[in-house]
């Protein structure tokens, strides 16, 4: 018995061991090393996956031509779902394994987790999608940068746009409660009402509920003139399906979240009319179609939701590490402040809070199911 | 293997096949108006349903086969326990192993990289959470799905606090735990009377109430978009480095560990901790034995939520960022799901159930796509095979100096 | 007034569906005192088996009507063999297991069905076609409710009553009243316990999938989540009407959509869901096995 | 001498069936007192409205305890209260706690007459210590009195049948009653656990001064333990007596054989 019972402490010892050891020792540096986080799981999986595949295809492509430094590309995934605890996890991890610059995260409140564990270890971070005004306006986050405007000039362009041309008078906002979208309607109202237009409503429905006939009623007798939707295009669609439905011709504008073809899709001939700003028309940049190609080649689908965003950034990532001839952290910042890259969308510079220099919003309505530019 | 068994085999083969073949097969993209037909996946499901109908089957009869009708007492045999159980009830190898298990703990966080010891603090809180719902579930057999909102409480106690007030971490680590409590016994005092699944969907109510206020309630908790850097917790007057920080939340949740070890371990073998099992056990018995269950319940409740409190606080001190979204009833099942798998009512179950969960998904990372998939599986199969958790609860003995063949009963 | 008759319908749309989700749900949970996490799983599962079937016709250019049949009895179908196959692998084994034990092995089937859409197909929503063109009849009522509402009406109210006649007049029904009161009798008497159970299991996701083609083209997209949030929501229903029991669970149902459909209208949508959950926790306060469940005298 | 048990006009319905119609019942310090009748004729459901797990719908229950002579109202107290104020009851389908040790179940017997709380018990403070050794100490020489010493640390489920039946005396016991309810202690026992019963039985009431008002179908072990016996059918009772009246009885023939027998 005692014999057998050392036997299986030792066994179980060794076990613990090898468990623990199994990852997170270091290896030599002879390649440049991309962390790409963010959701590649759960439920917000899908605006997460298209940044893999972004990643994939720009290092693909540089490493069939022999890298940059002399060294090839090496992709490193980390899923957050979502989470800021995850996002630390992530963080920690891809610190723990060495990589030298980050793309993502997808979703701010994991950007903001998970940014000062990349800031102590100097690593630089740029987001395809993260909007939230704070990342890059509080000056708390030196190493982060985005591909993507924040929602602050997004929420002014639909106040301006709303106050200028369609010249409404009474508005509703709503969002998901989610991060992004309240916090996107949250300044729309805010510039409304300094603008002086009413924001009689201001609401979150529950994302991934059944029917949304009561809000879209409560619309009805507030007889506004402009619906402002903040969040995601899935309820976007649900909820000017409704309002068309019950005969209700009230204009509906959205912000990036719905400014997406599956919206259009699956909204069918009730999003004709609809606004949404969005980043910059890229559909005619010879790199954006270049990219999107690559994309359907690759996956035999269109690409998803800030794919040329996330493939921007990781160019821009790139061509910052050549510039700088390095992956030291003040260089590749340098480099990413003064060089200019020309990406899908458009030639980008960034400026010293970390945004994007050289994309901007555009306002755009569906007409005969495509989002055509009208501002 | 008999031919038998392979045409059963064969018969579930067929069956996945058929059961998969729309969802496996066909990728229908009705945004793009495209099919695509992906008849290899029929193959794949084909061997996987044949080899795993055997395995089913075979260690299906190997657990019926293990599991004898219960045996006659009369014959002084030792209840059928496990070897693993039995090892680690047995002194000469509880002692060596924990003495080593404690020279691992300690050395850790120096032989493993910061993101080891970053997932292994992670588990760690876990490990706290699962201990303490074990108190409500496990021990009292209070089915409570809403122990997230308490480890919620926590979080934003300290988040808040320190937010407008300036309030230190070790203030607010027993400032957590009382506000736990207070909701607790808020909860608690109606909703306690209500039976299995009532107070089930009544605590998971309550779980996701606090949770949409939180989201709604903007002026108070700041919404979805949460709360960002809260400071890490310190040490005296000292500053670490993150890497240093992280290290140091390491040996707090470990300390932290022990602590709930030596408590729960403690209430267990308690006049209270009895009371709590009997609640389990039968509730009209318990009752008609002369315990307030009442009382009882509200105490179990209290206590479980006093950690949730506590380890809320810890949680957001290593994200440094807290938002509604990490107290989801999500959190609540994993923290179950913990409880469970672990062996309700066992202390050392418990810490392995929380040890697994948290640590299997995150090692599964190999497998990205397929971790959650895999978690599922796990869950069912560990569930079928061992559904008392992988370690059962073993009570205390007594000894009593005159022997047990000398019963001067009555009759 | 006519606000509030609006609100009315909503709510009773939001009731239905709830209701269509709750039905199988308190079922299940009737013979074997089981919350069957995965039913709103098998849900989804129907909503994409109909999704995939009409995609495919429709490529392949089927006749409407055609589409619209098949889609829905390869959907109830299908929902049927995975409930089926679901309570032979993750529930059957645990018969005598404790009921966390069935609960966490719920999870876990629950988990593993998400996933495998998710993997198998996308984590996208996919635009359910809408099948079923507008009925003309209800032109003059679309500012309360539409074709769809309609249909989840009329479906609703038919297969409760479908159900409570199966349950209360036939022989299949007596023997699952008599296996949910006591499953060893029942045994005893010569009722093939196993059997009775499987069948339930087959009734309840036939009917989450009958739900899950309607729910899905009143809604228009579908994604692999979709069950999860009303699997919940059905599930809250369920108990808050006594669970376990047929009209209990519509009523419950019903209840929870007004109760939403009303304080969105009248307070804020911001609070719905506390408002559905505080209402929840008030009911059973008062009323603690819901409101049509037994509170029947305990057996000591 | 006062009667420690006073019932007067209890009435007990369930929705329009009435279980219990207007039951009078009296037992003195130091009684063997049998509540028999066919089944279903409401004998369990006095033991619940007694013990407090039913509300009943009319009439009173006074207990007085013989040490203190102080008159209780049973009506409306918890279980808890009940077993707190001397009553203790043993099950008719037994209700032990499976995963607990017989020394265990014994131990929770003890609770109401403890009062260590959670501090306590994490401190382990010298009183708390003391009490739990005290709570040990007599709950195993209950357990000695009982005759089950033997399975001290056997979990109770794994108990043969007829120790469990003791067990759950052993536990009800524990809690220091002055009277003992026992639901069909007998219930599902062979002759020769039945004999040991019926001494464990006489032996309660003569070592430990506690009257025992016991439920039994078992007629051979009710006659010769009872000093009276109570008999009821339909919730109504149909007869009181010592032994030897009750089996001349025709209206208790009459409910047992069914009319059509010539009694």
């Amino acid at each position: 018995m005692k014999r057998y019972a050392s036997k299986r402490c030792l066994a179980a010892i060794l076990v613990c061991v090898a468990v623990f050891a199994f990852s997170g020792v270091g290896l030599a540096q002879d390649t440049i090393k991309l962390g790409v986080a963010g959701a590649h799981s759960g439920d917000l999986a899908s605006y997460g996956i298209p940044s893999i595949r972004a990643a994939e295809l720009v290092t693909k492509d540089i490493n069939a031509k022999g890298g940059i430094l002399g060294k090839k590309i090496e992709l490193l995934l980390g899923d957050d779902a979502c989470k800021p605890e995850l996002a630390t996890n992530v963080a920690t991890k891809l610190v723990s394994d060495g990589v030298n610059v980050v793309l993502g995260h997808i979703c701010s409140g994991a950007t903001k987790a998970a940014l000062n564990i990349y800031a102590s270890a100097s690593i630089p971070v740029m987001s395809p999608s993260a909007t939230n005004t704070e990342l890059t306006l509080s000056g708390d986050y030196p190493n982060f940068f985005r591909t993507i405007a924040y929602d602050d000039l997004q929420a002014r362009l639909q106040v301006s746009f709303a106050r200028d041309v369609l010249k409404v008078k009474r508005v509703a906002c709503l969002h998901d409660k989610g991060d992004y979208g309240k916090g996107q309607s949250t300044l729309a109202k805010q510039f409304f009402e300094e603008a002086g237009i009413e924001v009689v409503l201001f609401e979150g429905v529950t994302p991934g509920a059944v029917d949304y006939s009561a809000i879209v009623q409560k619309i009805k007798r507030e007889n506004v003139d402009l619906v402002v939707w903040g969040a995601y295009h899935p309820e976007a669609s649900k909820i000017v399906t409704l309002m068309r439905k019950k005969k209700m011709d009230t204009p509906f504008m959205g912000a990036d979240g719905i400014k997406d073809e599956t919206f259009i899709k699956v909204a069918g001939e009730f999003a004709e009319g609809v606004f949404a700003t969005g980043p910059r028309d890229n559909t005619k940049n010879p790199l954006f179609i270049a990219a999107k190609k690559a994309h359907q080649d690759a996956f035999g689908e269109d690409p998803g939701v800030f794919f040329p965003e996330a493939y921007s950034a990781t160019l821009a990532l790139l061509n910052a590490i050549e510039k700088a001839g390095s992956t030291d952290f003040d260089a590749v910042t340098k480099a990413l402040r003064s060089e200019y890259v020309d990406t899908p969308v458009g030639s980008i510079s960034f400026d010293q809070n970390g945004d994007a220099i050289g994309i901007g919003f555009s306002v755009y309505q569906v007409k005969n199911g495509v989002f055509t530019t009208i501002q | 293997m008999t031919l038998g068994e392979i045409k059963k085999s064969l018969l579930a083969a067929a069956w996945f096949m058929f059961l998969t073949f729309p969802i496996m097969v066909i990728k229908v993209n009705t945004i793009q108006k495209t099919v695509e037909w992906h008849w290899e996946r029929l193959l794949y499901v084909a061997v996987g349903g044949f080899v795993f109908s055997f395995l089913w089957r075979y260690f299906l009869r190997r657990k019926q086969g293990g599991r004898r009708p219960a045996a006659p007492v009369e014959t002084d045999e030792p209840e059928a326990v496990p070897a693993f159980q039995r090892l680690i009830h047995d002194r000469r190898f509880a002692m060596p192993a924990l003495v080593v298990l404690g020279l691992f703990v300690l050395v850790f966080p120096y032989l493993f990289s910061m993101y080891q010891v970053n997932i292994m603090t992670t588990a760690l809180i876990y490990v706290v959470t699962g201990l303490g719902l074990n108190v409500v579930v496990g021990v009292a057999g209070l089915l409570h799905l809403g122990y997230a909102a308490f480890y919620a409480v926590g979080a934003y106690t300290y988040a808040l606090l320190n937010l407008h007030f300036g309030v230190s971490f070790w203030l607010a680590l027993p400032i957590g735990a009382a506000l736990g409590s207070v909701f607790a016994v808020i909860l608690g005092f109606p909703v306690l009377r209500l039976r299995g699944d009532y107070l089930a969907i009544v605590t998971l109510g309550f779980g996701e109430i606090i949770r949409l206020v939180l989201e709604n309630w903007n002026d108070f908790s700041y919404g979805p978009s949460g709360i960002a850097n809260i400071p890490r917790p310190k040490f005296f007057w000292f500053d670490f480095s993150l890497e240093q920080s992280a290290v140091f939340i390491y040996f707090l949740m470990l300390a932290m560990v022990l602590l709930t070890v030596f408590v729960t371990n403690r209430l267990k073998d308690s006049r209270i901790g009895r009371a709590w099992i009997a609640l389990r056990e039968d509730e009209v018995a318990c009752q008609a034995m002369g315990i307030d269950i009442a009382r009882t319940k509200l105490s179990a409740f209290v206590m479980g939520s006093a950690w949730a409190g506590m380890a809320g606080v810890v949680f957001a001190a290593k994200t440094t960022f807290i938002n509604p979204a990490s107290f989801t009833l999500w959190e609540s099942i994993v923290i179950l799901c913990i409880v469970v798998l672990g062996g309700m009512g066992s202390i050392l179950g418990v810490i392995l159930g929380a040890l697994v969960l948290i640590l299997l998904p995150e090692y599964l990372r190999a497998f990205s796509e397929y971790r959650m998939l895999i978690f599922g599986v796990v869950l069912v199969v560990m569930m079928v095979f061992r559904p008392g958790g992988i370690l059962s609860e073993v009570r205390r003995t007594y000894l009593f100096k005159e022997g047990l063949s000398k019963d001067g009963s009555l009759s | 007034m006519e606000y509030f008759i609006e609100l009315f319908f909503s709510g009773l749309t939001r009731g239905s569906i709830y209701a269509l989700i709750a039905l199988g749900y308190t079922m299940v949970y009737g013979i074997i005192q089981l919350i069957n996490f995965a039913h709103g799983e098998i849900y989804m599962i129907g909503a994409f088996t109909a999704l995939i079937v009409t995609g495919v016709l429709t490529y392949y250019g089927w006749p409407h009507l055609a589409i619209i049949l098949i889609a829905a009895v390869l959907a109830i179908f299908y929902s049927a063999a995975y409930g089926w196959t679901m309570e032979r692998i993750a529930y059957k084994p645990l018969r005598d297991a404790p009921r966390l034990s069935a609960l966490i092995s719920a999870i876990g089937a629950s988990l593993f069905l998400q996933n495998y859409v998710l993997l198998a197909q996308t984590s996208d929503f996919l635009p359910f076609p809408s099948l079923i063109s507008d009925f003309a009849f209800l032109d003059p009522v679309s500012n309360l409710f539409g074709t769809t509402d309609f249909l989840i009406y009329t479906t609703t109210g038919v297969v409760m009553a479908l159900l409570t006649f199966l349950i209360k007049f036939t022989r299949v029904g007596k023997a699952m009243r008599a296996t949910a009161q006591d499953r060893h009798m029942a045994m005893l008497v010569g009722i093939d316990v196993n059997r009775i159970i499987s069948i339930t299991f087959i009734i309840g996701s036939a009917t989450a999938a009958i739900g899950g083609v309607l729910i899905a083209s009143h809604v228009g997209q579908i994604n692999f989540f979709i069950g999860f949030i009303a699997g919940i929501k059905a599930f809250v229903a369920a108990v808050l009407g006594g669970i376990g029991s047929l009209p209990g669970a519509v009523l419950g149902s019903l209840v929870l959509g007004w109760t939403e459909a009303f304080f969105t209208g009248y307070v804020s949508s911001d609070y719905e869901d506390v408002c559905a959950f505080v209402i929840l926790v008030i009911i059973l306060i008062f009323r603690p096995s819901g409101l049509l469940g037994r509170s029947g005298v305990q057996k000591v | 001498m006062q009667p420690i048990l006073e019932i007067r006009n209890l009435c007990m319905d369930f929705g329009g069936l009435r279980a219990i119609d207007t039951l009078d019942l009296h037992i003195g310090q130091g009684e063997i007192v049998a509540l028999i009748g066919p089944n279903g004729a409401g004998k369990t459901t006095v033991f619940n409205c007694l013990t407090g797990i039913y509300k009943p719908s009319g009439g009173e229950m006074l207990a007085r305890s013989p040490k203190t002579g102080e008159a209780r109202r049973l009506n409306g107290l918890k279980p808890n209260q009940v077993t707190e104020n001397g009553l203790a009851r043993t099950f008719q389908n037994i209700r032990l706690f499976g995963s607990m040790t017989v020394l265990e179940n014994i131990m929770i017997g003890r609770h109401c007459r403890t009062s260590a709380g959670i501090s306590g018990a994490i401190v382990r403070n010298r009183a708390t210590r003391e009490e739990e050794k005290r709570i040990v100490q007599d709950s195993y020489d209950v357990l000695k009195k009982i005759g089950l010493a033997r399975y001290v640390n056997e979990y109770a489920k794994n108990l043969p049948y007829g120790a469990q039946r003791r067990l759950e005396i052993a536990r009800a016991m524990a809690t220091d009653p002055f009277l003992l309810l026992l639901d069909e202690p007998a219930a599902g026992m062979n002759p020769q656990e039945t004999d040991e019963l019926n001494e464990l039985i006489i032996g309660i009431r003569e070592e430990a001064g506690i009257t025992i008002f016991l439920i039994e179908h078992d007629m051979k072990l009710v006659m010769s333990l009872s000093d009276r016996i109570y008999v009821v059918d339909y919730g109504k009772k149909i007869a009181e007596g010592r032994p030897e009246e009750i089996k001349r009885n025709p209206a208790v023939i009459k409910a047992y054989l069914g009319e059509e027998v010539d009694a």
